[in-house]
């Protein structure tokens, strides 16, 4: 170009590397900054109000609390940066509930591989539908919803059932281990394996590609069949986790136990900086973004607030917080 | 050498100047364009299907039933219609309509408050459905965030109102001007669907006359260039949202027609159907395409949807599988000639 | 995992014994209320009955909504609980079976003492689960409103026509014993045919939507409506009202909210079943604060003291007026009033097997 | 005689970039002023500036002698001044007369109501001053590229209803992404235009700056550098210029060739049909050989090799790669398995994934190879993208800066590196590789495309104009209306005249 020497040089590989990984972490922080800086300043709103909240009980009850939430958020970020959105999680994380507790006293323990791979087929089925008719996600996902909350109805026949047999897994889920809930546990492994996922494989690259530019991706090689019916599956999965886990603090399974967490889990999504137009964001604002949606949430309760404002000030403080968190340069027309 | 912005998509219909002379010039933009015509042949497929399986479905009484339930969700899309059509999209529908529901019936002559304001009643719940829409466009314009977040936070605002505005006991519409619109009929329907049908009108006269119409056209195919030329793309998007607005207001005052009482979870039900409609209708979320007449066709579909299954009387839960699998079934036929190599549907 | 579940079971026997030892007197702490909905009749007259007791111990009455949404309710108590909670006083409706013994559970770690309302998973009872932080389970007796709604639409049908059902959230236990009364009331009913049960989730507008789609399927053939609750009737008979067909098709609801019985006085409806939110919300509260101030000793309760139903009162058009002209006085429900006797809107212990 | 534009001094700052300093230039009455320079030399800022869609930081602009302000296109339309959009500013889902009326105001329009049928007429009317009958009612959508850049200039030209003083037209790049006859077609209608209209022509083409200007303006690094008039310059002053050296003879580096020897073809397209698009195409490419297809709009030259490549829909015939036949219904992946890339024309939608980094751009179709079920080998893939981001010169702040910051032309390359990331690359195309490159960046690609060729590349591309196919092809194939009209081999021995492949084109 024009003669100017071009600023790479092979001697300077390493060099290289070093720069760009010192990049991409500035990158990183940079991105997640916000996000986590928000969630600092909600909590210690609340926390101010109610100074017990400090406490190492109280935090480990929150995130308790908040862990079926999270892993519903993270799943539905992988959905979503791809561009697409999932409204099947909810109702999901309810069917995987009553499966698990239908299938338990035959299958065991292997009822949670059952309900996992269960759930990985029908969200692989709906990437799949989605991709191959070429119909937006949104109705693919909505009829799915009807669909699961039609079947869980259906073959629990309406009705609340306990865990009528003791499973490993579920108590696992409801108990401590050293003083941390084991559900705070499962989130983080989950969001490593997700973060890995991200990071370390062409999926979770090709997720990114196909979320930034599917035709780009698609003219690139990219086999965005493949990389939906994944992150479907992955987004099916990770709700079904969520299921389990609310399972593990109930005890009991009903057919629509988890339904009302769809819309936490997209505004979890969207606090947290992740670009509802897919390609930008990632687990870790997922994980943060999920915080705040759980936070407020429950904000109005520990400050006491007289319920019948409780609405308002969630719907307040929610656009306050996408307000500060949204990256506004980098997603360019906002719809 | 030819670039065609859809490369791969499909052959320009019209290709060269000159090789069209001689050629009717049809008035393309009123026509239903052939491609289009998926949603009405699933419409059609659903009235064959049902009016098959059972004898009462095609009569007279049962379409009236149609028709009245349609009368809400219609009114409904016809405002979402341009917010959609914009590329945008407003989930404050449900909480709208219950301030607007609680408003009206606290103004209008009641078994609670004092109050007898009669039609002004009725144009306050409009009013404040309009108030919404303003403070969700002025929001998603000027602070420039979603209009998923900012019209989700107005739901439950709206939400919190009604609840702010429930008296402890609903109450009861005294006045009869209001009922009656539900009740008295003319050529077997009531003021409600004819009220939707001028809606629809008024919807597609907008749609298709107006700068506004035409500009939410531009604005959803491509922003940047809309607001280059010059057009005032944040005033059609405010606009859009006090008319979605405004439509949500419509609505809560139909529903306490119908149901004679003021009613904090007025609007419950209609958010997610009326989305699902316009999209099954082909006026997708991505923007630039379908209309006012699309999203009413996908309103019919879901309405003749659930009143079939009712008609045949298909259990309860059951039912909720039969119409996701009909809406996903009825999109993949309906769009299975559409499809393409590079077609992106996100 | 298998021993931390035992170590967590004897945890709970040691708590279990300790307290039952002693007949334990404390502060009253926090009240709170967990209802459904923020803007419902009934809710409203359950906050003012609670309000009524804590009041006349100088509490206010911490209001928690969930929305009819146990999830939302157990984070919600979650956050309560998070920062302790002793000695608080609680009356909740948990909203689903499901989520019932887990807020249950929750309140006795938190050190809690707490009422629970509606919704009983068959299988645990007060004295079984929590028993020393779980004071008692209060409802209406579902199987009775049905039933008794049934019987009065076979009794205005003269024995015999076509009647269709809405029924509510299906998980919720009343929903399932208002249809079971009615297909009790069905059955001793021989002419009485329940030709089609719908599930309107409780709400008015799926009511509406539902009813107009049964006047098309079954035309004049339908004579009555059984409603499992006000909302959903209040529906039905607005889809009636357009067909011109109100007080024609009779109605029935349930919960008694005075829209619907000027509907019955109107002769719109036929009939409700009246439950009394206010005295729900005073017995409960007053209960859960008589444990902690040791007016109660929880081991000496017997279980039909902690397991049991409330009376409620059929309305028709006979005793409309006399309902609807009824109001509570909050001086008559203060703690020490209700103390007297805590059970006197008791109409027996829930028979086992009415929450299945 | 007082200029019809003026702008002086004007100066353009963005965040961090100075995109104009202190640039004057004048346009007189009926005259032609051509605008060139490199990308990124402030044309096309300057050009914003004039028709009001930025605003200058400093300097002023005085119209018809009187100091104006140009608040926006809307203002700059009723003051008589319209731009032509380098990518077109067409909306496609509103109709070509609404397109036409959209950025000014109609009589037929008030108060925001429409009234169709009377803007439908004076769309008419706007048309045929071009002598174009595309139905005013239509949808752009339906439209050829051709046909849109018509509607493109009635929209322009609508403008002199405005007003009675004659017109400014300024032009951004128009003959990008046209063939050689619509330029033709386009200067023609320029020159029409003279008498009542001064013009600003921008692009960077200079043969055709030369060809339809009075007097030439060239940029470098946002300021202006040298005015000259047609008569007294040359192509290459002009070169020089704009370039800072002298244009080096050999710009198609044609030293570098020689005849192809291999004799087995690496690629065989066998009567490949696409209904609509073009029929019965076949080809056969050898290693080393390079083609070049042809042919004016709509000939089918481009849809056809996206087909060879897959991004077409409903083609049938037959794709062989190295003797191995490709499914064609698994296209795209089954054509990258064989060996072959493509490089699309549009390459912000296409070529590169906005949004993401140059080195996950270059990585994502080949690097996981490198790594082992599905994992990635961060390490190894890094160093191979960064030794083709060296040989190819990439020129980037750093390897992880986000493609769409940097320039057309190191997009296309970063386009290009993906495919050679591959070990077992067999084929390439490209698709108007140089389309919007400047022309230090086109001879740069020139070489790569050369030394590929050199290395056993076969190599089938659409060219942007005659010139480079004749400068770069070993092969011409000439398509019209969907079939080949015409195929020129070995052109290394014996080239032909350009009027014989235009010939075969129309």
């Amino acid at each position: 170009m024009s003669g100017d020497s071009p600023e790479i040089r092979a001697g300077q590989v390493g060099e290289q590397n070093a720069s760009i990984r010192r990049i991409e972490i500035a990158r990183r922080l940079r991105s997640i900054a916000v996000p986590v800086i928000a969630l600092a300043g909600l909590f210690s709103t609340i926390a101010w109000v109610q100074p017990k909240l400090l406490s190492l009980r109280a935090l480990a009850g929150l995130t308790t609390d908040a862990a079926p939430l999270l892993m519903l958020v993270m799943g539905s970020a992988v959905v979503i940066l791809l561009g697409g959105i999932d409204l099947s999680v909810a109702t999901m994380a309810s069917f995987a509930a009553v499966a698990f507790v239908m299938l338990n006293p035959t299958l065991g323990e292997f009822a949670f591989v059952a309900v996992l791979g269960l759930a990985g087929l029908v969200g692989a089925l709906q990437g799949y539908v989605h991709h191959r008719a070429q119909i937006p996600s949104f109705v693919v996902s909505f009829g799915s919803l009807g669909m699961l909350y039609g079947i869980t109805h259906f073959i629990s026949n309406a009705t609340a059932a306990p865990l009528s047999q003791p499973s490993a897994i579920i108590s696992f889920f409801g108990s401590r281990t050293a003083g941390l809930p084991n559900g705070v546990i499962v989130v983080l492994i989950s969001a490593a394996i997700l973060g890995a996922l991200f990071r370390f494989t062409r999926l979770g690259r090709e997720i990114f590609a196909v979320g930034a530019s599917e035709r780009a991706a698609l003219l690139s090689g990219v086999k965005t069949l493949r990389v939906k019916v994944l992150a479907f599956a992955i987004s099916a999965i990770c709700a079904s986790v969520a299921g389990l886990l609310l399972l593990g603090q109930t005890g009991y399974s009903s057919p629509a136990m988890a339904n009302n967490y769809l819309l936490p889990a997209i505004v979890g999504v969207v606090v947290g900086g992740t670009a509802i137009s897919g390609g930008i964001g990632g687990i870790a604002c997922a994980l943060v973004g999920g915080l705040i949606a759980g936070l407020v949430r429950i904000g109005t309760v520990i400050v006491g607030l007289n319920p019948a404002y409780q609405n308002i000030v969630f719907g307040v403080v929610i656009v306050i917080a996408v307000a500060i968190t949204i990256d506004r340069e980098k997603i360019g027309i906002i719809k | 050498m030819t670039l065609t912005q859809n490369a791969g998509i499909e052959a320009s219909p019209y290709k060269g100047a000159g090789r069209l002379a001689g050629q009717p010039k049809v008035a393309s933009r009123l026509r239903f364009p052939l491609k289009e015509l998926g949603p009405v042949a699933t419409l059609a497929v659903l009235v064959l299907v049902f009016s098959l399986a059972s004898a009462q479905f095609l009569s007279a009484s049962n379409l009236k039933v149609v028709l009245e339930s349609s009368a809400i969700p219609v009114v409904l899309v016809v405002g979402l219609s341009f917010i959609l059509i914009q590329g945008s999209i407003d989930l404050s529908i449900e909480g709208v309509m219950a301030a607007s529901s609680m408003l009206v019936s606290l103004l209008i002559a009641n078994s609670v408050t004092g109050f007898d304001l009669g039609w002004w009643a009725i144009l306050a719940g409009a009013c404040l459905g309009s108030a919404f829409g303003l403070v969700n466009g002025l929001v998603y314009t000027f602070l420039r965030l979603p209009s998923l977040i900012v019209t989700l936070a107005t739901w439950f605002v709206g939400l919190g109102i009604a609840t702010l505005l429930f008296p402890g006991r609903q109450p009861q519409i005294l006045d009869e001007r209001l009922t009656r619109l539900a009740l008295d009929k003319s050529l077997g329907v009531s003021a409600l669907v004819f009220l939707a049908l001028a809606v629809a009108v008024f919807g597609w006269f907008l749609q298709t006359y107006t700068q506004f119409g035409r500009m939410s056209y531009a604005i959803g195919r491509d922003e940047k260039a809309t607001r280059q030329s010059g057009q005032h793309v944040r005033f059609h998007k405010i606009l859009a949202f006090v008319l979605m607005g405004l439509m949500s207001g419509v609505g809560g005052v139909m529903i306490s027609a119908q149901l004679a009482v003021g009613n904090p979870a007025a609007g419950e039900g209609f958010l997610f159907p009326a989305v699902s409609a316009a999209v099954i209708g082909g006026t997708l979320l991505s923007g630039g395409t379908g209309g006012v007449l699309h999203s009413i066709i996908g309103v019919f579909i879901l309405e003749l949807l659930r009143n079939g299954m009712i008609q045949l009387g298909v259990d309860p839960y059951l039912r909720h599988v039969a119409e996701g699998l009909t809406i996903i079934a009825a999109l993949v036929i309906g769009n299975w000639s559409l499809r393409g190599r590079l077609r992106i549907v996100k | 995992m298998l021993k931390n579940l035992m170590r967590k079971l004897a945890l709970g026997l040691g708590v279990l014994s300790l307290s039952g030892s002693a007949s334990f007197a404390g502060d009253l702490g926090n009240v709170y209320v967990g209802v459904g909905s923020a803007s419902s009749e009934y809710w409203a007259a359950f906050i003012e009955g609670a309000k009524a007791v804590a009041g006349s111990k100088g509490k206010d009455v911490n209001v928690i909504v969930s929305d009819f949404n146990g999830q939302k309710l157990l984070e919600q108590f979650g956050a309560v609980f998070a920062t302790g909670c002793e000695g608080c006083a609680i009356a909740v409706d948990p909203a689903s079976n499901a989520f019932t013994k887990a807020i249950v559970e929750r309140a006795r770690d938190a050190g809690a003492k707490i009422v629970n309302l509606w919704n009983r998973p068959d299988e645990i009872h007060p004295w079984d689960t929590a028993p020393d932080a779980w004071v008692a389970n209060i409802s209406f007796d579902g199987v009775d409103s049905g039933y008794r709604n049934g019987m009065e639409l076979c009794k205005a049908l003269n024995g015999r026509g076509n009647i269709a059902a809405l029924q509510g959230i299906p998980d919720n236990p009343p929903a399932k014993q208002r249809l079971a009364g009615l297909e009790k009331a069905v059955a001793e009913c021989p002419g009485l045919k329940l030709v089609d049960v719908q599930v309107g989730n409780w709400d008015q507008t799926q009511g509406q939507s539902i009813t107009r789609a049964w006047l098309t399927k079954y035309g004049s053939d339908l004579k009555g409506i059984f409603s499992a609750n006000d909302g959903m009737a209040l529906g039905a008979v607005a889809a009636l009202r357009e067909q011109g067909l109100a007080g024609k098709v009779l109605v029935t609801g349930s919960d008694g909210s005075s829209d619907v019985m000027q509907l019955i006085k109107s002769g719109d409806m036929l009939s409700t079943m009246y439950i009394d939110g206010y005295v729900q919300g005073a017995t409960a509260t007053a209960l859960a604060v008589g444990v902690i101030t040791g007016d109660i000793d929880l081991a000496k309760l017997k279980e039909e003291q902690r397991d049991f139903y409330l009376s409620q009162t059929l309305v028709n058009k006979d005793n409309v007026e006399a309902i609807l002209n009824g109001k509570h006085v909050a001086a008559d429900y203060s703690y020490d009033k209700v103390k007297a006797n805590f059970w006197a809107a008791s109409v027996g212990q829930i028979p086992a097997g009415a929450n299945k | 005689m007082t200029p019809v534009l003026a702008a002086t001094n004007i100066g353009k700052t963005y965040p961090g970039v100075r995109a104009l300093h202190d640039v004057s230039v004048e346009l007189r009455q009926n005259e032609v002023l051509g605008l060139i320079g490199q990308n990124g030399s402030g044309k096309s800022t300057l050009l914003k500036i004039l028709s009001g869609m930025e605003q200058p930081t400093t300097g002023k602009i005085r119209l018809r002698g009187v100091d104006t302000i140009v608040r926006s296109p809307l203002a700059a339309a009723s003051m008589g001044i319209g731009l032509v959009h380098q990518e077109q500013s067409l909306i496609p889902n509103l109709t070509v007369a609404e397109n036409i009326f959209f950025d000014k105001p109609s009589p037929h329009r008030r108060f925001g109501i429409y009234n169709w049928r009377g803007l439908n007429r004076e769309a008419a009317r706007q048309l045929a001053k071009l002598e174009c009958d595309i139905p005013p009612d239509i949808k752009v959508d339906a439209l050829s590229f051709p046909d849109r850049q018509m509607v493109e200039f009635a929209k322009v030209l609508a403008i002199e209803e405005l007003i009675d003083q004659p017109l400014v037209i300024l032009f951004d790049e128009p003959t990008s992404l046209l063939s050689p006859s619509e330029v033709e077609d386009l200067f023609r209608q320029i020159r029409r235009l003279r008498a009542r209209a001064s013009v600003v022509f921008v692009s960077h083409r200079m043969e055709e700056v030369l060809e339809i200007s009075d007097r030439v303006h060239v940029m470098v690094n946002g300021e202006n550098v040298a005015e000259r008039t047609q008569d007294t310059t040359s192509h290459e002053e002009l070169y020089h210029l704009m370039v800072g050296s002298r244009r080096s003879d050999d710009y198609y580096q044609e030293s570098g060739r020689e005849p192809v020897e291999a004799f087995e073809p690496r690629l065989v397209v066998g009567g490949l049909t696409a209904p609509g698009r073009f029929r019965d195409v076949s080809l056969s490419v050898r290693s080393g050989e390079i083609v070049a297809v042809t042919g004016v709009a709509g000939s089918g030259a481009e849809t056809f090799c996206r087909a060879i490549f897959g991004a077409e829909d409903g083609v049938v015939g037959s794709v062989k790669v190295a003797g191995h036949e490709l499914g064609l219904s698994a296209m795209p992946d089954a054509a990258i398995r064989a060996g072959i890339g493509y490089v699309p024309a549009e390459r912000k939608l296409e070529g590169v994934i906005v949004g993401r980094t140059v080195l996950e751009n270059i990585v994502l179709t080949f690097g996981p190879q490198m790594g082992r079920i599905g994992l990635i080998n961060r390490k190894k893939e890094t160093a191979q993208a960064l030794s083709w981001m060296n040989r190819l010169k990439v020129k980037t702040p750093s390897p992880v800066e986000y493609v769409e910051r940097l320039s057309g032309g190191n997009q296309q390359k970063v386009s290009l590196a993906k495919w050679l990331m591959s070990d077992r690359l067999q084929v390439l195309i490209l698709d108007h590789p140089t389309r919007g490159l400047d022309p230090g960046a086109k001879a740069d690609l020139f070489g790569v495309m050369r030394e590929l060729a050199r290395q056993g590349l076969a190599i089938v591309f659409v060219s942007e104009t005659l010139e480079e196919t004749l400068g770069m092809a070993d092969t011409v194939i000439v398509m019209r209306d969907g079939e080949v009209s015409a195929r020129f081999e070995d052109l290394c021995l014996h080239k032909p005249r350009p009027e014989q492949i235009v010939e075969a084109m129309v």
